[in-house]
């Protein structure tokens, strides 16, 4: 596309973790640039307030899991969701669920043993609260059956679930193995299991999809080769050790920059997750999730898909 | 006043004037109270005309609705009780604590040596910060809400109360030594009362500090407490619960700064 | 420039202070006030100054004062209220810097007075470091500083050794010889009283009221050497007392 | 003192018991700091010998290691610079606008009316509960984290200063204004010194309060700063990462508690 | 309980204040100390109390006090040092409270030092609505109602009206007829000092030292009718101090 002339200004929010690699990448390799976009970043420390940041106008894209806070402002008509990214696949490993060695020696083995346990969580209306939704749902109890704690912070959680203040937590894989490994807790299932999940989205303010629709498609377009080029990369470590290097280079960058790349590596290698190809959006799990949300007083009652999706930027195929 | 000085005005005569007064201000019950309603009402307008948008702040009559809504469900009762009770606990200790430590700090120079830099250093250190270690330290229980206020109110304490002991007058100790009182005594009827202005304004700032630490407290699996209230309402970006949640806190702060105010008027009754 | 008071009465909490006072302080005279401990000498002298209202009556100012006078009404305070942050030149230059003088005029007139009440010395010590009576001395020099019309002086010289207190006796002497102004001048030494004062108010007991005004003509200048003569005044004076402190405990002996 | 008193001693003379002294703590410096390492060690300490699980805590070596790190990869820098330019100026301003909002309460019955419980319904509202509406406010650009600091500080500093002015004395003013010195000389020559220990200690407490805010600050759209660190450190659960942060910022608090008892040493010399 | 002060030299921030020091106090006798203004009247007092430690020599105390003696060495402060916050009895109580008497005990001896001074209609003032003589009467109280072995007194009448320092002296008078304290009494009016003292020491300008001891042999209770004869001691006090004050006015003039 015509680059060149007047490159217009975007912001997008950012989180310094792996799964927000697409982002770096396209800015880092000038698929932004090749869209005619001029992007700045925007660091955040939580995915809330980028939503909220796009809400109010300072800022343009953002990544977030669709929460109660998100479907808040999208029935407000602040953001709509415009693509998915990060899901859960059967060929991948996603969040596992780990349960504490104190209930691990109470005889916790599966999913289904979590009724009338203690499950950790950041927050209410949360993604771990869904996950918690979904486990409870698909091993025929009630979410009521399990004591959910609210902890804010992942570390915190795991903190709780170390010392067994907690029972069971769902998590990503990266931080989910090694606590198994060093048998500070068990992996008792995966969240993979319990069916299709869209855990991440794409979103944008309401004013750009109705405003500037060709501005949004163009980041789309972009965002898409940077999630491609993840893809063949980090999906797949081993077949092309240069560009596997390169890669974890580029995102050295922006993720654990403080440590040396020597202590970086391992991190980001292990942190790659599944992203959906071309930024496709699983339209029937949100539409699920939105459903359970409402169901649990987590989400305005009148919020509808129409106000909730654009589909219009989604890509014609893979 | 003004007869006799118009009766000598006319030979050239006038009162002497007046340069005394002022720099006293009284009390002024209902002006507060008016000040505030008036802020409220302006609010109020400011959102209906549209002044204010929905988004950046709800009206205040929205989060009175909130407010009505909570306290029909019976939750109200529930947030407070948890919430008063866990500030009664965290504010009381860490009043006590700082007191004794800032006593220390403002009587003896070793003490003085080691809490200073202590305090110095422990206070800047954001409780929010520490949520995953204070987990494993203290539980995910009471323990941890307590403690968070705990630490919070302490370190404030500390500062007004050793800064109050020094500004004690250094003859009024020597009289008491004169005298022979003990040094508990000298402490208990001299150093105390002669800091307490400064005893009390710490426990005003450290008060508010307590409620805004509601909130971290109640961040690690609190299941009712206002600031548990208020997280859940920020995680649904639900701002009218939000704002009533504040105006909750709010209220509890007023009514502690009233309080304290009347204490004020009855232990500093000796001041002019 | 004279003061009149007119009528002044006075109420602290539901208790009576002053009552009914009429005074009258000419132009160019000093008037002394003596009265039992607490009859209400110093409220007198802060509603002469304008520092307190009286609750009925008032005080009267009649004329201008003279060209030159930085601060008509000025007060020696009897807790002597200096600065405890500022240096002893520092609580004197305060009395000046409202009044744009030049910084040199200011260091002039620091000097000249710290000089005259024998505090040279002391110019860059803290209130905290001086005895009871240099700092009484350091109010003085204060009140000099300004060139007062009016001088309002609480037992300015109790605090002073016997030998200071002659000095400043003269020294104040002189410069009503000099300048002429006028003053109130509160004291318990009866001595102190007949020795600087063209009248003697006596005040009698809470709540106080002028139970006398005794004039004294002899000129101040020549007072110190015919002191002998002015014993009669001290006895009378003396007297007046007496009678107020019997009457007062009588006053105790019926309650 | 002793030689004579032995000289006496055998006529049965004793020296006069010494009464006074005592009540004045001095600063001793190395005993801050001994201390400070000795606590330091310790913990090291308590690590190595596995007393403290490094879950609980890690080891201070540790969290220095991670500070190297930090400090090689030049992040330090950045961290620091944006976060001190962000405390210099919300805190600045802070304490000025508290200082002056203070002195009126402290001075004018009206703005004290107005003042008293506009402070007391603010100051307990938590940062971090309003951090979306701040966002909406104030963007998320640097305003937005000025002026968390800013609302931090200015409140506990209205505070401390009416406290203090409240407690200058009044005869002090009454002397002022019997040499018809103006208003504004008596606030500034009289009152504004009078309230400096309060002031002080005031700037004491809300200096660490800044500090603390910092984390709350850098929660919305900051790239570099300690707080923006810290945070990361806690999601990314890397305990050394996050109390090396920690100690960045108790590094933070000695030194401005250190300034501060320059200027306190400086200008409050007046006091015995 | 005799006091004996040996060689005491003191310092304060390098500027000798006082200097090899010799005095005797007996017991049960009245040592006056007069000086100029500043020469460190109050810091000997001090050290005498214990209060403030010698840079050189010592105090001694010879003997036992007397038996029901509360606090041996009691001071007058010249600054009153009362406590803000506490009534006058309140103020006067403190000095009785850390020693194991009973309520009643205590306010019966408050009820009648405060009676002694006047005061008793003033129980529950607080100081700051006093006067300057009133609280200085608190000050006296208190003193008293621990049954000093030894007062030190600093200036404690130099704020009283000339009736009541009249009484009060009488009082201190009987109260040594009755009880034989010892005492230091500082104090800038000549006629009180020999009204009072069995010795009267002189201190020279700063650094103070022991210019004259002056011993007067009539005993005190006849003091008040013969005055004229202590005219003599008085004349000799004044012409000691008139002679300090004038090598000062030497010195400064030669600064
Ligand atoms: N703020 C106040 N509140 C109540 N009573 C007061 C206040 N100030 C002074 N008084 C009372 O007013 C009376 C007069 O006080 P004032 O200081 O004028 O006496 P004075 O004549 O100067 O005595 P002295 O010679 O002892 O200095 C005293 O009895 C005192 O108790
Ligand atoms: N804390 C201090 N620091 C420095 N100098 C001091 C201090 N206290 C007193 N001085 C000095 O010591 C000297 C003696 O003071 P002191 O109070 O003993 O005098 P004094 O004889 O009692 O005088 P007065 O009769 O005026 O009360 C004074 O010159 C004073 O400046
Ligand atoms: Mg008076
Ligand atoms: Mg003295």
């Amino acid at each position: 596309a015509g680059a060149a002339a007047a490159a217009e200004k975007v912001a997008v929010g950012a989180l310094r973790f792996t799964s927000h690699a697409p982002t770096f990448i396209a800015y880092e390799r000038g698929y932004f640039a090749d869209e005619g976009l001029d992007v700045e970043l925007k660091f955040f420390q939580a995915a809330q307030p980028v939503a909220v940041a796009v809400a109010s106008g300072d800022v343009d894209f953002g990544v977030t899991a669709l929460t109660g806070g998100f479907f808040s402002l999208a029935d407000k008509g602040a953001v709509r969701v415009i693509g998915g990214l990060m899901s859960e696949h059967p060929d991948h490993d996603g969040s596992a669920v780990l349960v504490s060695n104190k209930a691990w020696d109470e005889g916790v083995r599966s999913m289904a043993d979590l009724r009338g346990r203690s499950f950790a969580l950041t927050q209410f209306g949360s993604s771990f609260h869904y996950m918690a939704g979904r486990i409870a749902e698909a091993n025929g109890f009630a979410l009521e059956d399990m004591r959910l704690v609210p902890l804010q912070k992942v570390g915190a959680m795991i903190g709780a679930l170390k010392s067994g203040q907690v029972d069971a937590m769902a998590i990503v894989p990266h931080i989910a193995r090694p606590l198994d490994a060093a048998g500070a807790a068990h992996i008792v299932g995966w969240v993979r299991d319990l069916g299709p999940y869209q855990v991440t989205t794409i979103f944008t303010s309401a004013a750009n999809t109705t405003e500037r629709p060709e501005l949004v498609r163009r980041f789309m377009r972009a965002y898409a080769r940077g999630i491609a080029d993840y893809r063949a990369v980090m999906l797949d470590q081993d077949r092309d050790p240069a560009a596997t290097e390169a890669m974890v280079d580029l995102i050295h960058k922006y993720v654990y920059a403080d440590r040396p790349r020597e202590k970086a590596a391992p991190s980001i290698k292990a942190g790659a997750v599944h992203l959906n190809a071309g930024a496709a959006l699983d339209v029937a799990d949100v539409e699920r999730q939105l459903t359970w949300f409402k169901k649990h007083g987590l989400a305005p009652a009148g919020l509808t898909m129409d106000k909730l999706v654009d589909p219009r930027f989604q890509p014609a195929g893979e | 006043m003004s007869e006799p000085a118009c009766a000598h005005a006319r030979e050239g005569a006038r009162p002497v004037p007046y340069r005394g007064g002022g720099f006293a201000p009284r009390p002024r019950r209902w002006a507060g109270a008016a000040f505030l309603a008036g802020l409220i009402a302006f609010w109020e307008m400011c959102s209906r005309l549209g002044w204010i948008s929905p988004l950046a702040l709800p009206a205040p009559s929205e989060a009175l609705a909130a407010l009505r809504d909570l306290a029909q469900s019976g939750l109200l009762a529930k947030h407070l009780g948890a919430s008063l009770g866990r500030l009664a606990q965290g504010w009381t200790l860490g009043v006590l604590a700082g007191i004794a430590a800032g006593l220390a700090a403002g009587l003896f120079s070793l003490a003085r040596a080691g809490i200073v830099p202590l305090v110095a250093a422990l206070f800047p250190i954001p409780k929010i910060a520490l949520l995953p270690l204070f987990i494993i330290w203290f539980g995910i229980g009471e323990e941890s809400k307590v403690a968070t206020i705990l630490f919070g109110t302490f370190f404030p304490m500390t500062i007004a109360v050793y800064g109050g002991v020094d500004n004690v007058d250094r003859t009024l100790i020597r009289m008491g030594q004169s005298f022979g009182l003990s040094r508990l005594s000298i402490i208990r009827k001299i150093v105390l009362p002669g800091a307490m202005p400064a005893i009390l304004s710490g426990m005003r700032i450290s008060a508010s500090i307590a409620i805004i630490l509601l909130v971290a407290a109640e961040m690690i699996g609190a299941e009712y407490g206002v600031g548990a209230y208020i997280l859940l309402a920020g995680n649904l970006m639900a701002t009218d619960q939000l704002i009533a949640g504040v105006m909750i806190l709010s209220a509890m702060g007023l009514t502690v700064s009233w309080l304290l105010g009347m204490a004020e008027r009855r232990l500093l009754r000796w001041r002019a | 420039m004279d003061l009149r008071v007119v009528g002044l009465t006075h109420v602290y909490a539901g208790a009576p202070v002053l009552q009914d006072i009429d005074l009258e302080i000419p132009s160019g005279r000093i008037l002394c006030v003596v009265g039992p401990s607490g009859c209400g000498k110093s409220t007198l002298l802060r509603m002469l100054g304008g520092l307190e209202r009286p609750d009925a009556g008032a005080v009267l100012q009649v004329g201008e004062p003279p060209e030159g006078c930085l601060n008509p009404l000025t007060y020696i305070f009897q807790d002597f209220a200096l600065l405890p942050w500022r240096s002893v030149a520092g609580n004197v230059a305060l009395a000046l810097e409202d009044r744009r003088l030049g910084r040199a005029e200011i260091a002039r007139i620091v000097d000249d007075v710290l000089a005259r009440t024998r505090l040279s010395a002391y110019r860059d010590a803290l209130p905290r470091q001086l005895s009871g009576g240099m700092r009484q001395r350091v109010a003085i020099a204060r009140a000099l500083a300004v060139r007062p019309a009016c001088l309002l002086m609480d037992e300015p010289l109790s605090a002073l050794d016997a030998q200071t207190r002659e000095l400043l006796m003269d020294d104040l002497v002189g410069l009503w010889l000099r300048e002429g102004f006028t003053a109130c001048y509160v004291t318990h030494n009866l001595a102190e009283a007949v020795r600087l004062g063209h009248r003697v108010a006596v005040l009698s007991r809470r709540p106080g009221r002028v139970r006398e005004v005794i004039e004294i003509d002899m000129p101040l200048e020549e007072r110190a050497e015919r002191m002998p003569e002015l014993a009669v005044h001290e006895r009378r004076l003396w007297q007046l007392l007496r009678e107020e402190a019997a009457a007062a405990d009588q006053e105790l002996a019926d309650v």
